[in-house]
């Protein structure tokens, strides 16, 4: 048991507790703290992994921002004293059933997965890398070939990178921004 | 690192995402559904974050993926938030059974 | 750290070991801290409103903060009948969790750093921006009005400002070349006009847009309107007392230090004096060098909380919709401005002209403060004779030089 | 630019083909900058000093004068260019390369390939073979002596023409015009319309006539200089709405518009046989260029064995065995029955071996067989069934049947007249219609012999009968629009029987004396206030002296008297259509008809003459009235009076068959002429004198007869209208060609439509307009197609309700059936992987 496993355990543990706990939940707010462990957790879990800058972002974006929003909407639109909507027993149960048939079907699935050469190296491409591939800079050749691929075919990348990625997802960041504010907009009610 | 392994991520992986499915199918409250799709988009972010550590053919797509991937989903949320908000604005609640009509 | 630990413990205790300490370092520094905060709080703002302040306890009541720590966890741990006491006992540790793992990532020194990230900058914005939702809950789970407007507010108004503030940071990242704080610091080394404050025009306006969003990120005076007593009785803590009250005051200080501290490592040149133009910990050895650095940073960052306490005590609080306006209206489009101002000047501006400016930045504001403290001296302070007031408000210019009887 | 047109002479030609564009696009801009600013008139402002500055109220005057300015220019350059042509002293190909270009990348409909020509110079580099031809269509232009003879002709005339015009259309430069014709005509037609009791009034359109003439001008000198059959095509087209524009120029007379309506139909049924062509060729030949396809269709002059054994001709042959390879082979006929097969074989553009040239015939070393590959190469022989390749011949010319009024299209070009008279002389009279007569000699190598005498019998029968009608004719322009007629039917009589240089002379010399004649009339008409029936005139000898003389000059043209430019053209016709007639005896038609309609020519044309300027004034009204013209109208039928004399002159002067002019053409004289009319040439040449002295002695009898009957014996006005014989109504009704084409194709058109609408009809639709029967209903459509349409609509509607049982609106349930499709098939995924 080295620390990295001790570590996962714990961090799994959580996060998956608090995965079942927003499940589980009648309250929203609750539920919104729930998922707050959740995101937590999965962002440990990406520095865990080495992905700093993406372990950051989630924190950044998710806890900082999406959590916050969804609290906030919460707020908005609670009604009276906090009243709850309850869901037929019977759906919870064949949801559940759903759900855990999915589990393991995802499970035995993820189980077939064989990597052809797990690297040594425990750090993966930092911040600089990234930006340079969402600036459209990279290097055509990923360091090892794609899974699923004929034996001995190697797929270059394309040169620009990410830019294009990028550069659609800030113009529909751009609309979303229009868009929302353009929907949650104050009508003014016309008195006819 | 190494003995850890690829599985146990991709087994919480499944995890989190049934429970993001069985939220979304269970949650009468919209906010919640919300939440439930978060939860599934974690689910493949995880995935993707541990593809990305152990192949090394992915080291560089599975964290812009993930980010793209964070990026939308915040932005999903918003205008998400701001339909649920429109919509609680004429209906007078945030019940998705209520939200049955294609008319707004 | 692990590396110290290593020549004592086998591998995986020495980074458990090393992370305790380190833990236990920064909790102490912030709960130090904010025991002196609190008195200097109230020594500043008793000499601001011409009062003496706590005198009792201790030399200068400088134990005040003692006292009112023992009478907090003394008191009786209540929650409201409707409360949800789950999440409403949760909150003030949410929000102190958040305010402590910021100082993760602060360099106190060169190679003074509980956990060195690449991406520092990056990570303490994160983290200080998910405090927030520890008063976001508090304010729900009170099942208090006021408490839950005060929530939503805290909500609106930290996620707004995050905006401004993390392209604030992005400017002086951007001339840094890195996220790394420890490598940013250790570019300014030597003479006050290596600071990133002085690198350009684009910069200098920078910080001071950063430090005023901050202020508001912390939720201090005259952004405070999460806790507006005008208004929400005492917002988002009303219901709150002793030590679970304290520990949001504990976040409170731990958000000031640690922006400060943020600010004074990405503008003010982060644990150098500015009057050496060397390393300290390089020349003096790691120890003795990083003593200085820790004092210097420690002081900076204490020179910018004192500036928040003197903002506090000195500016009215403004009203909801006058601090978003600030904010969306003003603060986000000046921070976009900027920031493509800055990448501008590192692409366009000739290195002598940018040199030029740098120097003329740097020792104009230098030669400013000088005269600003040289007239502090010069002049004794305009305090006024009982039952008059200073300056023309009466009608009657009154000369500067009177005598305190 | 001097280097830049040094090197290619032919460019004089693009730059003076520009020009009119140049006159029409500024009009067209001027005029239209003005009418988008006319609602902001009077209001102060940008638009309004725009519009102010563009004109005003009034026609656009200036822009005239520069249309005439750059027509002159135009002009110029076409003379210099003949100059040019003539003066050129370069031999073949440097002739070709001086004198024609080619654009080959305009529209492409194949892969990029260099032209065959581009290749035969590439191929000393780089021996691949050659490709696919590319299906390309081409702009381009090739400068020949008879193109520059035309294009003179054309700038010279359209350039008196638009002088005329300036003084003819004075009144339309008023800024209010009143058309009494207009009113004369609607009396009755729309009784209850706004303007009853008052004259109609409109704008003046100065400014759009010379819009429309600059536009026609531009589109038929890129006529005369394209090098390739589409080119010709879009000039065709381009034209036609000229044309059309110029008709309907009085658009609020309802006969003028019928008029344009009936002249633009009836070019479209000529055009659609021009298109039909077009396609065969460009299927069988894969090229439109001129030269090119004459080097398909016709057989090498010489091959590598020395002289070929029939150079230039038509080679037939007929489908054999194929190859083994499935390449279809192609045989020779018996040597005695040369010139019969059920295929044309077609030649290689470019020879496979520059050195081994290829040339059908019989003997040792010949071939007598021919490969075809299934896919044309331009190095291979091809071959074209023998009746599409006379279709293509038939379809070329049945454009030039429409374009050029003869029978069975012929009936458009009398009510042409409708246009103002500049517009008759130039497009209906010297120009357009002689574009067909152009286009036949230009693509004369593409007539197989059998398309020749459909062209030479249809140009017999329209010379014929129009002249017939003519005789009768009251209307002045009418009688000079059949004449026209008459007279295009020489020309395509002429190069039907091989008279090439024949036909296309009488086209230069008819083109100036009937400009010149319809520019008199135009004359006649303006001085008499639009008065147009010869019944009403007479005496205006004195009134209008250069008027009456000018006619005179050209009436005496088109008799055909001698030492004028119309005897020289027209005895080379009658010779030709003699030594034809004499060499086949069973088509002695050709010749009986033409030599016949010289004597009505000139009766006709006495007759008209002598109504409308001597004897004593029918209508003492219009007599009065009538002045001579100004100056502006009168030099330049002077100009043209000059021409019609002397155009075709050479030396020895009363030889017609040496007329310079005639040398010149007989430089461009496609040598597929002479290989097909040797012998008739040789015929016509012992038979000159005679043929020219029938004609002459025929003519001046009918002269005779005119003076007789209207100079002599002066009718009165009471005799002019009275109703004649059987055989006077027959001619005065045109020989009854309306009458028929109502009868046999308009009328059941339209019981067609109606039949068509009843079977439509439903019982929901709206009533008629008053005035239009009331049609039964009979509903075939909504039982049948809508019935169909409508009940797919409804099974796909009654398919949707139902399906729409799954579609609940419940986000859960949809939730659910996801996941539950997500564990399926996940779990068939895993079962199968097992």
């Amino acid at each position: 048991m080295s620390l990295p496993v001790v570590l996962f355990a714990l961090l799994a543990t959580v996060t998956a507790v608090s995965a079942l706990g927003v499940v589980l939940s009648r309250n929203v707010v609750r539920m919104a703290v729930w998922l707050l462990f959740t995101l937590i957790g999965v962002s440990l879990l990406y520095l865990l992994l080495g992905a700093e800058f993406v372990g950051a972002a989630q924190l950044i974006v998710y806890v900082g921002g999406t959590l916050v929003l969804l609290v906030f909407g919460v707020m908005l639109t609670a009604q009276g004293p906090l009243r709850e909507l309850r869901t037929p027993a019977a759906q919870l149960v064949v949801g559940g059933i759903l759900g855990a048939i999915l589990v393991s079907l995802l499970i035995v699935v993820s189980y077939h997965i064989v990597l052809p050469n797990p690297p040594e190296q425990d750090k993966l491409p930092g911040v600089a890398s990234l930006g340079l591939a969402f600036l459209g800079v990279t290097e055509t050749n990923p360091p090892a070939a794609l899974t699923g691929l004929p034996e001995g075919t190697r797929v270059a990348r394309t040169p620009v990178a990410y830019l294009l990625p990028f550069e659609i997802v800030s113009v529909h960041l751009l609309v979303v921004l229009i868009g929302a504010a353009y929907l949650a907009r104050a009508k003014r009610r016309v008195q006819s | 690192m190494t003995e850890l392994g690829l599985q146990p991520f991709l087994a919480l992986s499944a995890f989190l995402f049934a429970c993001g499915v069985v939220c979304i199918a269970s949650k009468r409250n919209a906010i919640g559904v919300l939440m439930g799709v978060e939860l599934v988009l974690n689910a493949a972010n995880v995935n993707l974050v541990a593809f990305a550590r152990y192949n090394p053919a992915f080291q560089l797509e599975g964290q812009v993926f993930t980010l793209l991937v964070i990026v939308l989903a915040a932005a999903e949320a918003a205008v998400a938030l701001a339909i649920i908000l429109n919509f609680y604005n004429n209906h007078a609640t945030v019940d998705v059974d209520q939200a049955d009509e294609l008319k707004g | 750290m692990p590396e110290f630990w290593s020549v004592y413990l086998p591998e995986p205790w020495n980074l458990v070991a090393a992370g305790v300490v380190a833990a236990a370092a920064l909790f102490g520094y912030i709960g130090i801290s904010t025991f002196f905060a609190i008195w200097a709080e109230r020594k500043v703002s008793a000499r601001i409103q011409d009062r003496l302040g706590p005198t009792r306890v201790g030399p200068f009541g400088l134990l005040q903060s003692l006292a009112d720590g023992i009478k907090l966890i003394s008191k009786e741990d209540v929650a409201p009948a409707g409360a949800d006491r789950f999440l409403f006992k949760l909150a003030p540790y949410l929000a102190f969790c958040a305010a402590f793992c910021g100082f993760l990532a602060l360099p106190f020194g060169k190679g003074l750093v509980a956990l060195e990230l690449n991406i520092a900058a990056f990570f303490m914005l994160a983290v200080l921006s998910s405090e927030v939702f520890g008063v976001v809950l508090a304010g729900y789970a009170s099942a208090n009005k006021w408490s839950l407007f005060g929530g939503v507010r805290e909500a609106a108004q930290v996620v707004s400002y995050e905006v401004p503030r993390a392209m604030c940071v992005v400017i002086p990242v951007c001339v840094a070349g890195t996220l790394n704080l420890n490598l940013i610091g250790q570019q300014q080394t030597g003479w006050f006009w290596n600071w990133n404050l002085f690198h350009d025009p684009f910069t200098f306006v920078a910080f001071f847009i950063f430090f005023i969003c901050a202020t508001a990120s912390c939720k201090r005076a005259p952004f405070d309107l999460a806790e507006a007593e005008s208004e929400l009785v005492a917002g988002f803590h009303t219901e709150y007392s002793g030590i679970r009250w304290s520990y949001f005051f504990l976040a409170e200080y731990g958000s000031m230090f640690a922006v400060s501290g943020l600010a004074s490592l990405l503008f003010l040149g982060g644990w150098h004096t500015g009057l050496l133009p060397f390393e300290p910990s390089e020349v003096w050895g790691f120890w003795w060098g990083n003593l200085l650095n820790a004092a210097v940073f420690i002081g900076k960052c204490w020179l910018l909380v004192g500036v928040m306490m003197w903002m506090r005590w000195s500016l009215p609080r403004l009203r909801i919709d006058q601090v978003m306006m600030t904010c969306l209206q003003y603060f986000l489009p000046i921070s976009c401005g900027l920031l493509v101002g800055v990448c501008l000047w590192l692409l366009l501006v000739p290195a002598g002209a940018a040199e030029v400016v740098r120097y003329a930045l740097a020792l104009g504001t230098a030669g400013f403060l000088l005269t600003l403290i040289v007239s502090l001296f010069r002049y004794p302070p305009m305090s006024a004779p009982r039952g008059q007031l200073p300056g023309a408000w009466d009608g009657v210019r009154t000369p500067l030089t009177i005598q305190i009887k | 630019m001097l280097n830049w047109i040094d090197t290619n002479p032919g460019r004089i030609y693009l730059v003076a083909t520009l020009l009119p564009l140049v006159a029409f696009t500024l009009l067209l801009i001027g005029g239209g900058i003005r009418s988008a600013c006319r609602p902001y008139r009077r209001q102060g402002g940008f638009a309004d000093s725009l519009y102010w500055i563009f004109g005003g109220d009034k026609p656009l005057k200036t822009g005239a004068y520069l249309a005439t300015v750059l027509m002159a220019l135009a002009a110029v350059l076409g003379v210099t260019g003949l100059v040019l042509v003539l003066t050129d002293p370069s031999e073949g190909s440097l002739r070709e390369d001086r004198w024609a270009e080619r654009l080959t990348s305009w529209v492409h409909l194949g892969p990029d390939l260099p032209t065959p020509t581009e290749w035969d110079r590439k191929r000393e580099s780089d021996p691949t073979p050659p490709p696919l031809v590319a299906l390309k269509l081409e702009l381009g232009y090739k400068i020949d002596h008879l193109a520059a003879v035309v294009f003179a002709m054309v700038t010279v005339i359209s350039t008196l023409i638009f002088i005329f015009s300036l003084g003819y259309m004075q009144d339309e430069t008023e800024v209010v015009v009143a058309d009494h014709e207009v009113d004369r005509q609607t009396v009755g037609r729309h009784a209850s319309g706004p303007h009853v009791g008052q004259h109609f009034q409109r704008r003046g359109r100065f400014g759009r006539f010379f819009l429309y003439l600059s536009l026609f001008c531009f589109s038929m000198l890129n006529l005369v200089i394209a090098d390739n059959l589409f080119q010709v095509f879009v000039s065709w087209e381009l034209v036609g709405i000229c044309s059309f524009l110029l008709i309907g120029f009085y658009y609020e007379r309802p006969s003028a518009s019928t008029a344009a309506n009936k002249a633009f139909i009836i070019n479209r049924v000529g055009d659609a046989g021009f298109l039909v062509g077009i396609m065969i060729a460009w299927t069988y030949l894969g090229t439109l260029n001129f030269e090119e396809m004459f080097t398909r269709v016709r057989s090498p002059i010489a091959d590598s064995h020395g002289v070929a054994q029939f150079p230039n001709q038509l080679i037939r042959a007929n489908a054999a065995e194929p190859y083994r390879d499935g390449t279809p082979r192609y045989e020779l006929p018996p040597r005695d029955e040369f010139g019969t097969g059920s295929h044309l074989i077609l030649m290689p553009l470019v020879p496979e071996e520059p050195s081994h040239v290829h040339s059908p015939g019989y003997g040792p070393h010949r071939d007598q067989d021919f490969a075809v590959p299934a896919s044309q190469n331009v190095t291979t022989y091809g071959a074209i069934p023998y009746w599409l390749f006379v279709v293509m011949g038939v379809g070329i010319f049945l454009g030039c049947v429409g374009k050029s009024a003869q029978v069975p299209l012929h009936t458009w070009l009398p009510d042409a007249m409708e246009g103002p008279t500049p517009v008759s002389a130039l497009i209906h009279a010297a120009t357009m219609v002689a574009a067909g007569v152009y286009l036949v000699g230009r693509s004369f190598p593409l007539f197989a012999p059998e398309v020749l005498l459909v062209i030479a019998y249809i140009g017999a029968i329209t010379l014929f009968m129009a002249a017939t009608i003519a005789l009768v004719q009251t209307d002045i322009k009418r009688v000079l629009a059949y004449s026209t007629c008459s007279q295009l039917g020489f020309m395509m009589l002429a190069l039907g029987v091989g008279g090439w240089v024949a036909g296309l002379l009488h086209l230069i010399t008819h083109a100036f004396f009937k400009a010149l004649l319809f520019l008199c009339s135009g004359s006649v008409i303006h001085g008499c206030h639009h008065e147009q029936d010869i019944r009403k005139m007479g005496g205006l000898r004195h009134k209008m002296p250069i008027t009456a003389f000018t006619m005179l000059v050209g009436v005496l043209a088109i008799a055909g008297m001698p030492l004028l430019s119309g005897w020289y053209s027209k005895d080379q016709i009658i010779a030709a259509a003699m030594a034809y007639g004499l060499d086949h005896q069973h088509h002695f038609l050709l010749f009986l008809l033409p030599v016949l309609t010289t004597g009505l020519t000139a009766f006709y044309m006495f007759r008209l003459w002598l109504l409308t300027f001597t004897g004593s004034p029918r209508d003492t009204q219009v007599h009065e009235h009538a002045q001579e013209s100004p100056r502006v109208m009168t030099i330049p039928l002077i100009v043209l009076a000059v021409f019609s004399i002397g155009v075709a002159w050479g030396w020895p002067l009363w030889n017609a068959d040496a007329s310079y002019l005639g040398e010149i053409l007989k430089k461009s004289e496609p040598a597929a002429v002479a290989v097909a009319f040797a012998h008739e040439h040789e015929t016509a040449h012992h038979y000159h004198l005679a043929a020219g002295g029938l004609a002459l002695i025929l003519a001046i009898i009918g002269a005779g007869l005119a003076f007789h009957y209207f100079s002599r014996r002066q009718p009165t006005p009471e005799t002019m209208s009275a109703p004649g014989g059987a055989g006077y109504r027959f001619l005065l009704n045109k020989w009854y060609w309306d009458e028929a084409y109502d009868k046999g194709l308009v009328r059941p058109t339209i019981q067609l439509a109606q039949a068509a609408a009843a079977a439509d009809k439903r019982p929901t639709d709206a009533p008629p307009p008053p005035g239009e029967p009331e049609l039964p209903p009979k509903r075939f459509d909504l039982l049948t197609v809508d019935g169909l349409l409508n009940t797919v609509g409804q099974a796909v509607a009654g398919v949707g309700r139902w399906l729409r049982i799954v579609q609940t609106g419940q986000l859960r349930m949809y939730m659910l059936a996801l996941a539950l499709t997500a564990v399926l098939l996940l779990g068939i995924l895993t079962a199968l992987t097992e």
